[in-house]
């Protein structure tokens, strides 16, 4: 039994989990990470960077075409290539799958149809790099060429060339193209009415262009399987047990026959959340009995990995005059690639969060198109909704002469506040993040010619999911915690820091490692910003669990009860007078003699914990048009929201910078662009322009500090979030510095102008 | 197949290797030595994650070929630290955060390296452009600009 | 058993009569969601895709045996994800 | 491929005449070696740094500069004379991409690599500068405009390989200036390129080169915009007719990286900005 207490493993009938409210020790400081030094010398191994002997190479051909029959595949000459030990289809893979597994399969290899550029089918291992790109070239695949789609608006049109008969589930509304896949509707209150009350409505019409996550590590695995059909793969992941699961069901083994160990992770923003490569790599080393190392190329990585949606949008909200909003309203319509599973209803979800609304309604549309599997891309579907609901909230205050932060906290959501997507908010920090925007001098310093300042507001759910975290105290007192969630922004550092806390003992004595799926219970996925709110829950509980444990023997060397042992400053001591009179016994002795007194000590932490608290921010930016070129400059940004608590605050930091940038990049530069013939354009760095450090100023941090009252010291996620306001704050800076509004991204210059240009020709 | 012999100098040390003349310099330092420090994020040089010093210069090791290194001086994120202490950008690094997931890291170091030998006192815009080539997909840059900021000031002390 | 008042998204009130909110006696989640499938089948494929609930604002992902009271504010929502 | 390691121009126009299939020479390879990443490796790779000279940058008799054709950008751009002479130029070559590229990328290569984009080139044509030819029919000088024959493709005959690249001397009070547009600061190809050279007497322009980059299949001159140029102060009206003589040039395409209409809009904006910097650096050069 891992835990006494039944109902602190989970949520339990209180859910009420924050009990620490400091004063902290080691919570809230900045020391090194535990990983630094490996970090910083090359010593750290990512996924490219694993060898084994007598390891093969492998690469995979993909269609050039968006849309295509496979008619057939030749593999023979490529087998006959001397040095090719394998050849893998989609017959090497499992069959009767279901569902999303069947989903993910079909994406990672091809099976009747090639269904976007880039898509695979087939695969080769060899000797050689080169050798395996030589074989590529001699598999013949005969396709019959398709009508394609690739934008979310065409691919609903009556006419537009269906992806998949059948995919669509049950529940749509009437008359939909079979390319819309789900529907999703929620909202409250009489909508109409609401806008009847209003003084100002506006409606707009907004579109979002796909964007990658960028990661600069691309995807990359070292695959071994015997014989015997066990198999150990090494990948870069977000989360190696869902991997495992997945490599094992494509496969068609069980999952305990493939063990995962999760690499250095760099980058995954979501894009690392699934799989694309790694079952190919499994088949191929079964079926050549060698291991097999796959790495993607970065042009792999744009087209056949997991991009985000594009979205079509159109927004509606009613404003009095004195800023109350009345109502509001949105279309979300977003396709995710040739699969089902848009996160349309995040988008329409998240719309309006910020918001205490009498009346609102959200649509989502699930749209499939010629294009890859979108994947999570941090705060997945939220960004967009926020670019079009914040844009138009801008140009209600602009319209009405009301400031912009003003009304946004006139109608903040908190706490009693029903949310757009249904339930009641408990204690949540929107309005904080408001007022700290409002009183940032920022917020007040003059603009110059053709400068425009913009703010917007996002909102995020953030996730619990399963946890397992083992403490494990070594005979000199010293602590090993295994995680499950692989280390992507310094989490290793905020797992010891709360261990140190609860265990009284310095963070140098503590070593954090990623286990490997056979190591430990199952963790979920390094996304959905959990991993210092549910692997810290999981370390703090498990802390607590060997400190329990620690206690007992204390108690039991002294020859009293449990209950009359305390356990400070890493040591136990007797509770009060009546306790008795004994030296503190630290942690070293203890742990000294453990052997002798019961054996090993380690806390545990299985479950599921449920409390992840929703989470807000507030961005503001500066922002300059040249005006004869519409090109933008960042002139400065700021980034408020709400962590709860801070952990380790360097990183929390770094997260509300490191989203406020992507943002940008999305906002004026990214975008997924596709040529008539249904083909990426642009699938490298070169131009798919993310922002270089020339492009960006100093991003200025405010940390807002709102408990969350499902942990223990009251942590929320901070991942995600970030990324939502920026789209809209610098379209309204640049709308503001333009006078004109823009309402597509990305804004990139030739847009800008057009709009500039357009405004002039409507003027005269 | 047409294999080339090379030799060179990899961080003071001598090597020699065979290689392919379509492989890089990336592949072979990877490959065929062990140094997987330098990381391929696109294989292009758009990127910087593969950036070592050869022969005095900065370059993306992914564009030269490993036949072009013989007789090279090349310089890679492992000869960085003398032994067991750190060059100052390397404290500098850790001790601002100025890393999340740390694939960018080796090549930053190395290309914020050779920029305090041309300029051992940078101002943020020098900084910010020296580094245009070495994407950082977590951070922002802001805190990596910082660190490199605090690493010249100190070396600029001791010097 | 005490009876929980489960409010649906819209989307879902065509499986369930139109109604807003749906009564079904159940001690968790877990039992909640039977009780709706076995009242109105259509509402089974989309909670078999997975939905997350929230209770009193707090959301739970996942979790079959979190236990559910007549006294709190329930709503389904579709099941979370992130990045 | 073959991988081959010439000590001599001569050796090397050898070499390519005895070797079958594609011949590819190596300077500082940034973007032959892209190219080899997406598939295109020659069967032979001939590379000239190992010749003498290759990295030298010499005053030529006549008060130009001879540049080998290894030097990469940053040294370059580490050239003081050079920079002095050609400011232009120097700042085209330092454009071309990262500082990493910097340290292999030459000026040669970015010609020989013939992208209409190409950043140096503009500015060569701008300066009047010429590159030295070698091949089984000789030496000739060929003027930097007339290497480039489209997208990929350049005017050497077979087996000819460019030896070395040559600037004139600078003109008494002249100056050059080169800006391009990208949609980032940095790591982008030109949207579109702009060069002015020019040379004063007083306030009045006497003589003016423009050349335009991205606008055509090859970067080009444009006469009309350095006529508009000459005998002017470089006033407003001066500028107008800059600014539409280089509007209207070339015939530009719509793709990725811009419409056509962008790029005419946007080349007419870049060179009054750098006619305005060559005019100021022209007048504070001696």
């Amino acid at each position: 039994m891992a835990l006494d207490e039944g109902k602190d493993v989970k949520g339990g009938h209180d859910a009420r989990e924050y009990d620490h409210q400091g004063p902290f020790r080691h919570v809230g400081t900045r020391p090194d990470r535990p990983d630094g030094v490996d970090k910083v010398t090359g010593r750290a191994h990512f996924g490219a960077d694993a060898y084994a002997p007598g390891m093969l190479h492998a690469a995979i051909l993909r269609s050039p075409h968006a849309h295509a029959r496979i008619l057939k595949i030749d593999t023979s000459r490529a087998e006959a290539l001397e040095g090719v030990k394998a050849v893998v289809t989609r017959a090497d893979f499992a069959e009767g799958l279901e569902g999303e597994d069947w989903n993910i399969l079909e994406n990672i290899m091809a099976g009747e149809k090639a269904l976007y550029d880039g898509h695979a089918v087939a695969a080769v291992a060899a000797t050689s790099k080169f050798i395996a790109r030589d074989a590529l070239a001699l598999i013949e695949v005969e396709y019959e060429i398709l009508p394609h789609v690739t934008d979310v608006d065409e691919a609903m049109q009556p006419g537009a060339p269906v992806i998949r008969e059948g995919a669509a589930e049950p529940g749509l509304p009437e008359g939909m193209h079979p390319n819309v896949v789900r529907y999703h509707e929620s909202g409250h209150g009489d909508v109409e009415a609401g806008f009847a009350e209003a003084d100002l409505v506006i409606q707009r019409h907004f579109a979002t262009e796909a964007t990658h996550q960028g990661y600069i590590e691309p995807h990359a695995c070292l695959a071994q399987m015997g014989p015997d059909g066990r198999g150990d793969l090494w990948c870069t992941t977000q989360g190696h047990w869902n991997v495992q699961k997945l490599c094992a069901s494509l496969l068609g083994v069980e999952a305990s026959a493939i063990r995962v160990t999760a690499s250095e992770i760099g980058g995954g923003f979501g894009g690392k959340t699934t799989v694309f490569i790694e079952p190919v790599a499994m088949a191929l080393a079964r079926k050549s009995g060698r291991p097999v190392k796959l790495v993607m190329s970065r042009e792999e990585v744009f087209r056949a990995s997991g991009p985000t949606s594009s979205a079509s949008m159109d927004v509606r909200i009613g404003m009095k005059k004195d800023g109350t909003m009345t109502a509001a309203e949105g279309t979300f319509r977003l396709q995710g690639g040739a699969f089902p599973y848009a996160p349309m209803e995040f988008t329409a979800m998240c719309a309006f969060a910020c918001y205490d609304l009498k009346h609102v309604r959200q649509r989502g549309f699930d749209v499939m198109t010629n294009r890859p599997k979108q994947a999570a891309y941090r705060a997945p579907g939220s960004p967009m909704a926020a670019f079009a609901v914040e844009s138009v909230v801008d140009e209600l205050c602009q319209k009405l002469g009301l400031d912009p932060i003003e009304v946004r906290l006139k109608n903040a959501a908190r706490e009693g506040t029903r949310a757009s997507y249904g339930p009641t908010y408990p204690r949540i920090g929107l309005v904080e993040t408001l007022e700290a925007a409002r009183a940032h001098p920022h917020y007040s310093a003059p603009l110059g010619p053709n400068q425009g300042r913009g703010i917007a507001c996002g909102f995020w759910f953030n996730y619990g999911g399963e946890t397992s975290v083992t403490l494990a105290l070594s005979m000199d007192g010293t602590v090993q915690i295994a995680v499950g969630t692989p280390d992507i922004g310094g989490s290793r550092a905020s797992m010891a820091l709360m261990a140190a806390e609860e265990l009284g003992i310095p963070y140098e004595d503590i070593r954090v490692t990623i286990a490997d799926t056979a190591s430990l219970g199952f963790n979920e996925i390094s996304h959905g910003s959990r991993v210092t709110y549910a692997s810290g829950l999981a370390v703090i509980k498990a802390a607590r669990d060997a400190k329990r444990k620690l206690i007992a023997r204390a108690a039991d060397k002294w020859g009293i009860d449990p209950e009359a042992v305390e356990w400070r400053d890493g040591a136990a001591w007797p509770a009060g007078d009546n306790a008795g009179s004994f030296e503190p016994l630290t942690i070293r002795e203890i742990c000294a003699e453990m052997g002798a007194t019961g054996g090993p000590i380690a806390g545990h932490y299985e479950a599921t914990p449920e409390g992840a608290g929703v989470s807000f921010a507030t961005h503001i930016v500066d922002a300059e048009l040249d005006p004869e070129t519409g090109k933008v400059t960042i002139l400065r940004y700021t980034v408020v929201q709400d962590a709860g608590k801070a952990v380790h605050p360097s990183y929390v930091e770094g997260q509300f910078q490191g989203g406020a940038a992507q943002g940008i990049g999305w906002a004026l530069n990214e975008e997924y662009i596709y040529g008539e013939d249904g083909r990426l354009q642009n699938p490298g760095f070169l131009d798919y322009r993310i922002p270089v450090a020339s492009d960006l100023p100093m991003i200025d941090t405010v940390i807002v500090e709102v408990p969350n009252p499902g942990h223990p010291y009251g942590v929320r996620g901070v991942g995600e979030t970030s990324i939502c306001p920026p789209l809209a704050a610098v379209a309204n800076a640049v709308s503001n510095a333009a006078g004109v509004r823009l309402r597509q991204l990305p804004m990139r210059p030739a847009r800008i102008l057009e709009a500039l240009e357009a405004q002039t020709d409507g003027e005269g | 197949m047409s294999m080339v012999h090379v030799s060179a100098r990899v961080n003071g040390d001598p090597v020699e290797f065979l290689c392919d003349s379509r492989e890089t310099l990336l592949d072979v330092l990877r490959d065929r030595l062990a140094l997987t420090g330098a990381k391929e994020g696109c294989g292009t040089g758009d990127c910087g994650a593969c950036s070592v010093i050869f022969n005095g210069r900065l370059v993306a090791s992914c564009l030269v070929l490993g036949a072009e290194a013989e007789g090279a001086e090349i310089e890679t994120i492992e000869g960085m630290a003398d032994g067991e202490k750190l060059h100052p950008l390397q404290q500098k690094i850790i001790a601002h955060a100025a890393l999340q997931c740390g694939i960018c890291t080796p090549g930053i170091l190395i290309a914020a390296k050779a920029l305090l030998a041309k300029n051992p006192d940078p101002d943020e815009e020098t900084i910010r452009y020296w580094l245009a080539g070495n994407l950082c997909r977590c951070t922002g840059y802001d805190k990596i600009i910082r660190a490199i900021q605090d690493a010249a000031a100190e070396m600029r002390e001791e010097a | 058993m005490a009876k929980v008042k489960v409010h649906l998204w819209s989307a879902l009130r065509a499986h369930a009569d139109g109604a807003e909110t749906v009564e079904v006696e159940a001690r968790t989640i877990g039992q909640m969601l039977d009780a709706l499938r076995a009242r109105y089948p259509g509402l089974a494929p989309a909670l078999d895709a997975g939905v997350s609930v929230s209770i009193d604002g707090r959301i739970i992902a996942a979790s079959l045996t979190e236990p559910v009271a007549p006294e709190q504010e329930i709503w389904l929502m579709q099941r979370l994800k992130g990045g | 491929m073959q991988y081959l390691k010439p000590a001599s121009f001569e050796e090397a126009v050898a070499m390519a005449g005895e070797a079958h299939g594609d011949v590819r020479f190596l300077a500082g390879g940034t973007d032959l070696l892209v190219r080899m990443r997406m598939g295109a490796v020659p069967d032979v790779l001939i590379d000239l740094k190992h010749i003498p000279g290759v990295y030298d940058i010499e005053r030529t008799e006549n008060g130009g500069w001879r540049i080998g054709v290894a030097v990469p950008g940053a040294e370059l751009t580490e050239h003081a004379g050079l920079r002095a002479d050609w400011p232009g130029v120097v700042e085209a070559v330092g454009l071309i991409g990262s500082t990493q590229v910097q340290g292999r990328a030459t000026p040669v290569g970015n010609l020989a690599n013939a992208s209409p984009a190409a950043d140096s080139v503009p500015a060569l044509i701008a300066a009047g500068a010429e590159v030295e030819v070698l091949g089984p029919g000789g030496r000739r000088r060929v003027a930097v405009g007339d290497i480039p024959a489209g997208p990929g493709r350049t005017r050497l005959a077979q087996g000819e390989v460019i030896s070395a690249l040559y600037l004139p001397p600078r003109a008494a009070h002249g100056g050059d200036a080169y800006q391009r547009f990208i949609p980032r600061t940095e790591m982008d190809i030109a949207v579109v390129g702009c060069a002015v050279s020019l040379s004063r007497d007083g306030n009045v322009i006497t003589e003016a080169r423009v050349a335009l980059g991205a606008m055509a299949p090859t970067a080009l001159m444009v006469e009309e915009a350095a006529s508009a140029l000459v005998g002017t102060t470089l006033g407003e009206e001066a500028l107008e007719a800059l600014s539409e003589a280089a509007s209207a040039a070339g015939r530009p395409i719509d793709d990725k990286r811009g419409t056509a209409k962008f790029r005419r809009h946007v080349a007419g904006v870049l060179a009054r900005r750098v006619a305005l910097v060559a005019y100021e650096r022209a007048g504070d050069a001696k």
